[in-house]
């Protein structure tokens, strides 16, 4: 597979963000895929963001040890970058501002000069790069100059010619000064129909696929762009987006609208979840469907805001006080985040219990480039199933209390739409009779306590996902496991090891994550394998749940705590460490 | 037509003589009398003394969690606007627990009535003082008497734009129905904030107490007057209880507010899932 | 050992809570032991209240099977506990309300008409029945009129001496109608110093032993009597006991306190906690001393306020967002509560984290009469030790940043006395340097995460305790193995079992249940034993546990969960049931 | 005596042109006029671009969680009340996040000064906006406008208790500085509310904007006449903006009503533990 790393970096505030995700669309637009992943300070201005842009001719989902295209638009991305060129990698920069001294092809730019020429301020360098980099990868300009049409669209005709502009003007340099540079990276292949997307933009997806018609949030990096992205398509499709006061009105808000009868969800990060915990625990015992996007960063507390970790696994499983079933699903790629988020649609609605889609920094602000057509037959594919919600039931002459909580061999009781005529029930988050009246009876309690437990082995029973196998068990020397938005890095170092160190080793990768089925689990690792465990986080909290659900310990594990995801070449570097690779 | 027995569930669990059986009848009775039956009203009650009224009012309802009784009711509103929604909650539950759920639903004039028990104790959990208690009241939690000055939930509730405030006394059920009928018409947010003598925990504000210092609003008194309005709020600071609407001012409502919810409640929004879900894919490529 | 169980029930606001109290310490001052729980509905008035006192000749802990005193104060209560009574059981009842119909010696005896006659009302009837069981038992009268003087001081000597005339009235009716009938259970024996103590006492106990200074709490049954008893001190000990608005604002009070230097404390139950986890995790990486007291109650949600679990173990382990040490200790009984509750405090202020104390409404608000001299011992054992903290520095004479998260090589920094003289820092939520400035590097969060992660391995190595075995491990056929507050009911199993079913067992019990150590407590469970969970909760919450922990999983479990307590019937019971024993 | 420089942390992050800048170098003369140093004074800044002043201003500080600052700082207070103790909060954070406790705080009346930034939206998080903002603002979470009304800030603690109420703007910095001494010397709870513009979210409020509607209060304004104060504050709500001491009233602090604080500060407590503890245990006898 052929892959090409560009990289732009620059002070926070220069638009690095949207220089990257234009260059993921012209990628895509230019017949090839991308994967595009961004690392920025927790400030508005200053401090260094740099975003790259892994170019394939197949789909992508993980980033590449070396960086074969350096856009600097100061000193400071050099400095912090260098480290990943190779000797043909090309550095773009403005030998104005610094000299790059070590190796790759120098490719030097006159930013400020091109701009103060043409009247554009400082924060434009990222357009005429764009240009320049074009250029460089002998792509269509016009392609470029369509995405900048759209993507200013709603500022007005003055501002996209504007940007054209610069962008004419970086393309145009290159061609002029460095001709003998030009590369066939991009030369435009007919565009078979590719969409651009995010982590977050897959959940939002999955949300209106699912027909799931209130979502309320409470603005916290990771998770806030579902937030404006719904907030930008409710008027469009029907559905109420709440920026509530603060994350316990959001969840509360979430409860009231999901007992009368719309599906609903909520979004946040580890912080926002922790205050949401007491009603994770109501919607529990009240029986009530809810969808949490769970988006993780670095704690603990407020942590490392814009970086990524798998920190809050065992927190999300045994959130809530008391014993309740509930569902935790960890999307391992965007095409699945999507499937998921609208699968957690169905299962909170026939299991009538909070389901947590969780999702990290990594997969929430990275971008992909998947071919629209895998995402079409997802959408068709998909059947709305809202289990045991019933919308009328045949009334007598008097109005009767519905036996909300009618205890059930599956452990799921039939729910009546509130405001159906002759009937009332309460959601009740007192222990409570089938009839939803509080009780304390010892009687009583055994039975609704039983009744919810009952659910779980429903779940096992009925949904419940085994991991899936990359690889082939049998031959491989070393198994991979893991869960979450490790898979392509890992898929990535298989396909490394194999071509460069001969080495066979395969992945079972977890997607649906509590509860486990220990007994269809065992098989899997009772194999005298080299089980590997692969975890985002310092103590190895899947691992932790392994060993809890099927009392095997995976003594071996790669772990990554510094914020930072992990690459390929991270474990290849952890498998060189221990000597198992030269 | 719904009647009161069909709102009566179990035998209520009050303390004899306290403040929220007369609660618990007049709202009873103003449902009725406004034509509402348990099958087209949503209760949501709070946690304390005053929510136990889950058990004893029948009626599409949510036996919230402490302090959450007024988001989940703006949750319902949002989800079917057509039903009467109205919060049951403490003053503990309400203006301690809950007080920021309280500031920012007035906020949004979300069509909701929340009706608080006004105790100055936290009943159910056997007394200690709430956040309307008197400066000086001891309590088991405060035996030296509570260093904190009472919060005044009527000028809170009218400076942050509540659009309708009325204060009633658990003594006087009559005007109480009148009132909480006059609320549970209201478009927009509503408080009623009512006087309801706890007789096992709090030993000053007594039936004989707010007889003292309770008085009804003149029939010439005109509740739109917002200045008028911030001057009887403010007697509540002085130990003086004016009962009857205080504030009332015609605003659009929440749900008014949102397009999406013009033509028909939003748990009935027609699905054309599909159609818009394509559209929007392609705003990707 | 002698046991007898005397049980008075009635109406939810009759002085069942306070006639149990009062009968508790006449057993104390008498010479003899007692242990006594409630059981009452979540209501201020109606309901069924019931609470049974076990006189014994020996410490006693727990409950008995069978009832020998039953005083019922209404028919209902008979209706519910006749069951428990045996042919030579006393039943004092009025026969102008009910005629019990079952087994047991009736006493009949005229509340209503000795009430009326000498001008008392119905709530007094608790009064007569305490009077009327002394004289059953054969106790000195001059000792309940000189409790109820100290119970009723602060009310004057009018409500006094009306309270002592209806206890001698109720003395004196049985001495007249029932000579024969009079007991030597309650004999007066030389009254070596006793004290009679719930939970919730031991806890404030040690809160005041250890020096804590600061204790904030919102009301929450079964935590609410140490807020009461605490504030009651305050003054008298110069503590500030703060009843604030919300648990958010009760803990984060708390971790305020605690930065300046003020051993602090805060109580709740799960729902409480659950508002808190979110400032937990805070504590975590600002590394901020603090115990949290937790009295555990059934839930989900709201649950059942006034009756008893052990079900948010996991919840409380894995609580708060991101990965932190924390310490989780659950006292066995009422003398191991105060001595954990003070060690609490040194291991907070030497790992400079949470550390969680479990309770739950059983151990909180069930009344021990322990030897003082025990209590006494305990005490003067006791040396405050308040870890790395650092009172004052020699400054230098320009002000200087102190280095609060100094890598140190057991994980813990010294931490500096905030407002010493010519120095500065600040407690982080943020990742941090050093030097406490926020800091996003990726090797500075490496060192700092794993400086926090090293207090796990220096606390297993320094102050983690191993469980306490109880019988011989080597001989025992059946090995309990449970946790908190359930030991003293298995031991009294033990014993039964022994005596009636000459069945050896031996239980192995946990009070350090986080972080476990795995080296250390591997080998207790390696005997080929039949070893069997005791629980009162429904998913056997330390079981899974163990088996995350050790890789073990205990086949067999015992579980309770219909909101009563573990018991050494309810676990004979079962033992029948599964056919262990006839 | 310490001097500016001595306050003076990391370089700041905040945009070219922010409030903050104005307000932070506002507080560090302040203290170093009221003769504080960064050992003798605790801030304890909130979550926002505005607690990003953690790393700016060197003291004994906690950089606490979002909304959370207040109740911190109230257990600092009661802990050490001999420390000067501070919060520095945002908008979103302190009327949003932790309304509940600014609420509660002030019916307590801790000896804490309370500096909010009030810029009307959520800076850090890119924008959004905060229950301040005017209603209609437009904002990535509200892109048809924010239907809720904002809240008011001056009448919401004016009303429950508040006995220094100031209002500053971060484009004045002299009259920001002697603002900030007041409420530094004020004994009890002192909120000073400083209109901040948010340069690159917040279009609307923008130093044009405070400067063409705020005014300096008259020489000869009372601050402690509280009807004149509340008429000052609801003129928050059309737009104008009082600069200075809106409202000033003494009022025993919560600690100082502790009669376990009269000798010395909590954390200086002699121990007379054991001796304590056995009077205590014998209660139980
Ligand atoms: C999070 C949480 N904290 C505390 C409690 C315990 N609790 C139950 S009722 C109550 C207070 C009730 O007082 P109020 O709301 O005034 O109602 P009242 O009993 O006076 O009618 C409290 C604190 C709880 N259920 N949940
Ligand atoms: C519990 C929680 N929810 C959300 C966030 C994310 N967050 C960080 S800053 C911020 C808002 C900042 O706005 P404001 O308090 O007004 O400060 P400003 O940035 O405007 O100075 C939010 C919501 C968080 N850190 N913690
Ligand atoms: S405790 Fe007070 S509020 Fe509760 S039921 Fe009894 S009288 Fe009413
Ligand atoms: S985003 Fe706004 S508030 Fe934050 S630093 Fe920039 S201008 Fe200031
Ligand atoms: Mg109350
Ligand atoms: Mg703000």
């Amino acid at each position: 597979m052929m892959t090409f790393t560009w990289k732009i970096g620059g002070e926070a505030g220069f638009g690095i963000n949207a220089a990257g995700s234009i260059f993921s669309k012209f990628v895509a637009r230019s017949g090839y895929y991308a994967f595009d992943y961004i690392e920025y300070p927790s400030l508005i201005r200053g401090g260094h963001n740099a975003l790259e842009v892994v170019i394939a001719d197949e789909e992508i989902g993980t980033l590449r040890e070396k960086i074969d295209f350096l856009v600097c638009l100061n000193a400071e991305t050099y400095q912090k970058h260098s480290v990943r060129l190779h000797e043909k990698s090309l550095i773009l920069y403005d030998q104005a501002e610094f000299q790059p001294n070590g190796t790759g092809i120098k490719i030097t730019l006159p930013f400020k000069t091109i701009l103060s020429d043409l009247g554009g301020d400082l924060v434009m360098k990222n357009t005429v790069a764009l240009g320049a980099s074009v250029a460089l990868l002998g792509g269509e300009i016009k392609i470029l100059l369509e995405i900048l049409k759209e993507q200013f669209a709603k500022k007005g005709e003055r501002v996209i010619q504007f940007n054209q502009k610069f962008a004419q003007a970086g393309y145009e340099y290159i061609l002029n000064h460095y001709p003998t540079l030009i590369h066939r990276i991009l030369t435009y292949k007919k565009n078979n129909n590719k969409v651009v997307i995010s982590g977050n933009d897959a959940f939002s997806l999955g949300v209106v696929l699912a027909d799931c018609r209130f979502y309320s949030a409470y603005p916290m990096t990771p998770s806030s762009s579902v937030l404006h992205t719904l907030a930008s398509w409710q008027e469009k499709i029907g559905m109420v987006v709440r920026h509530a006061e603060d994350e316990i009105s959001v969840i509360n808000h979430a409860i009231g609208s999901s007992f009368a009868g719309v599906r609903s969800a909520v979004g946040t990060s580890g912080g926002g979840f922790a205050l949401m915990v007491e009603s994770v625990s109501f919607a529990g015992i009240a029986e009530i469907p809810l969808v949490i996007f769970l988006a993780q960063r670095p704690g603990p507390a407020t942590g490392m805001p814009t970086w990524t970790e798998q920190g809050d696994l065992l927190f999300a499983i045994f959130a809530g006080h008391g014993e309740f079933p509930k569902i935790v699903l960890a999307p391992s790629d965007h095409l699945e985040m999507l499937r998921l988020a609208a699968e957690a649609f169905n299962l909170a609605d026939i299991y009538q219990t909070p389901v947590i889609v969780l999702s990290d920094m990594f997969l929430s602000e990275s971008h992909r480039t998947i071919d629209e057509e895998k995402i079409r037959k997802l959408a068709h594919q998909y059947q709305i199933d809202r289990g045991k919600l019933i919308k009328n039931l045949e009334r007598t002459e008097k109005i009767k209390p519905f036996l909300r909580y009618q205890i059930t061999e599956d452990g799921i009781s039939p729910c009546l739409l509130p405001g159906t005529d002759g009937f009332f029930y309460q959601a009740n988050s007192y222990e409570h009779l089938e009839d939803s009246h509080t009780t304390e009876e010892a009687l009583e309690r055994k039975k609704q306590v039983e009744k919810r437990n009952r659910k779980i082995q429903t779940y096992l029973k009925n949904h419940f996902q085994t991991p899936k196998v990359y690889g082939n068990l049998e031959h491989a020397s070393m198994v991979f496991v893991s869960w979450g938005s490790n898979k392509e890095a890992i898929l990535a170092a298989i396909r490394d090891l194999e071509e460069k160190n001969n080495l066979k080793t395969a992945l079972i990768h977890f997607s649906y994550l509590y509860p486990l089925d220990k007994n269809v689990l065992l098989s899997l690792f009772d194999k005298n394998k080299q089980y590997l465990l692969v975890e985002n986080n310092s103590l190895s909290q899947f691992g932790n749940l392994l060993s809890m659900t099927l009392g095997i310990e995976i003594e071996r594990k790669i772990l990554r705590y510094d914020g930072r995801p992990i690459t390929s070449y991270f474990i290849i570097d952890e498998l060189k460490k221990n000597g198992d690779i030269k | 037509m719904a009647t009161l027995s069909d709102f009566n569930g179990y035998q209520p669990t009050w303390c004899p003589g306290c403040g929220d059986w007369g609660i618990g009848i007049a709202l009873k009775m103003a449902l009725v009398q406004l034509n509402y039956s348990p099958d087209n009203v949503v209760v949501v009650f709070g946690i304390g003394c005053s929510g136990n009224m889950n058990d004893f009012l029948n009626a599409y309802a949510i036996h919230s969690l402490h302090g959450r009784a007024i988001p989940n009711a703006i949750g319902v509103k949002i989800a079917n606007h057509r039903l009467k929604t109205i919060a049951v909650v403490g003053d503990g539950d309400c203006y301690g627990e809950g007080t920021n759920h309280l500031i920012h639903a007035i906020r949004g004039n979300h069509d909701i009535t929340v009706i608080v028990h006004h105790n100055s104790v936290y009943g159910l959990t056997t007394g200690q003082v709430a956040p309307t208690a008197p400066k000086g009241m001891k309590s088991k939690s405060t035996p030296s008497g509570i260093i904190d000055q009472p919060l005044n939930p009527l000028t809170l509730s009218l400076t942050q734009g509540a659009t309708f405030i009325g204060q009633g006394f658990a003594g006087d059920t009559p005007h109480l129905i009148e009132l909480l009928k006059k609320g549970l018409q209201h478009e927009g947010f509503s408080l009623i904030n009512i006087l309801q003598p706890c007789v096992t925990f709090n030993k000053i504000n007594t039936y004989q107490y707010y007889r003292e210092r309770g008085y009804r609003l003149p029939k010439d008194y005109d509740p739109s007057n917002y200045h008028l309005a911030l001057k009887k709020s403010l007697e509540l600071d002085d130990g003086k209880y004016p009962l009857g609407v205080i504030y009332q001012v015609k605003k659009p409502t929440f749900t008014n507010q949102l397009t999406q919810l013009k033509e028909r409640p939003l748990v009935e929004n027609e699905e054309r899932r599909k159609e818009i879900f394509f559209q929007l894919l392609n705003t990707f490529k």
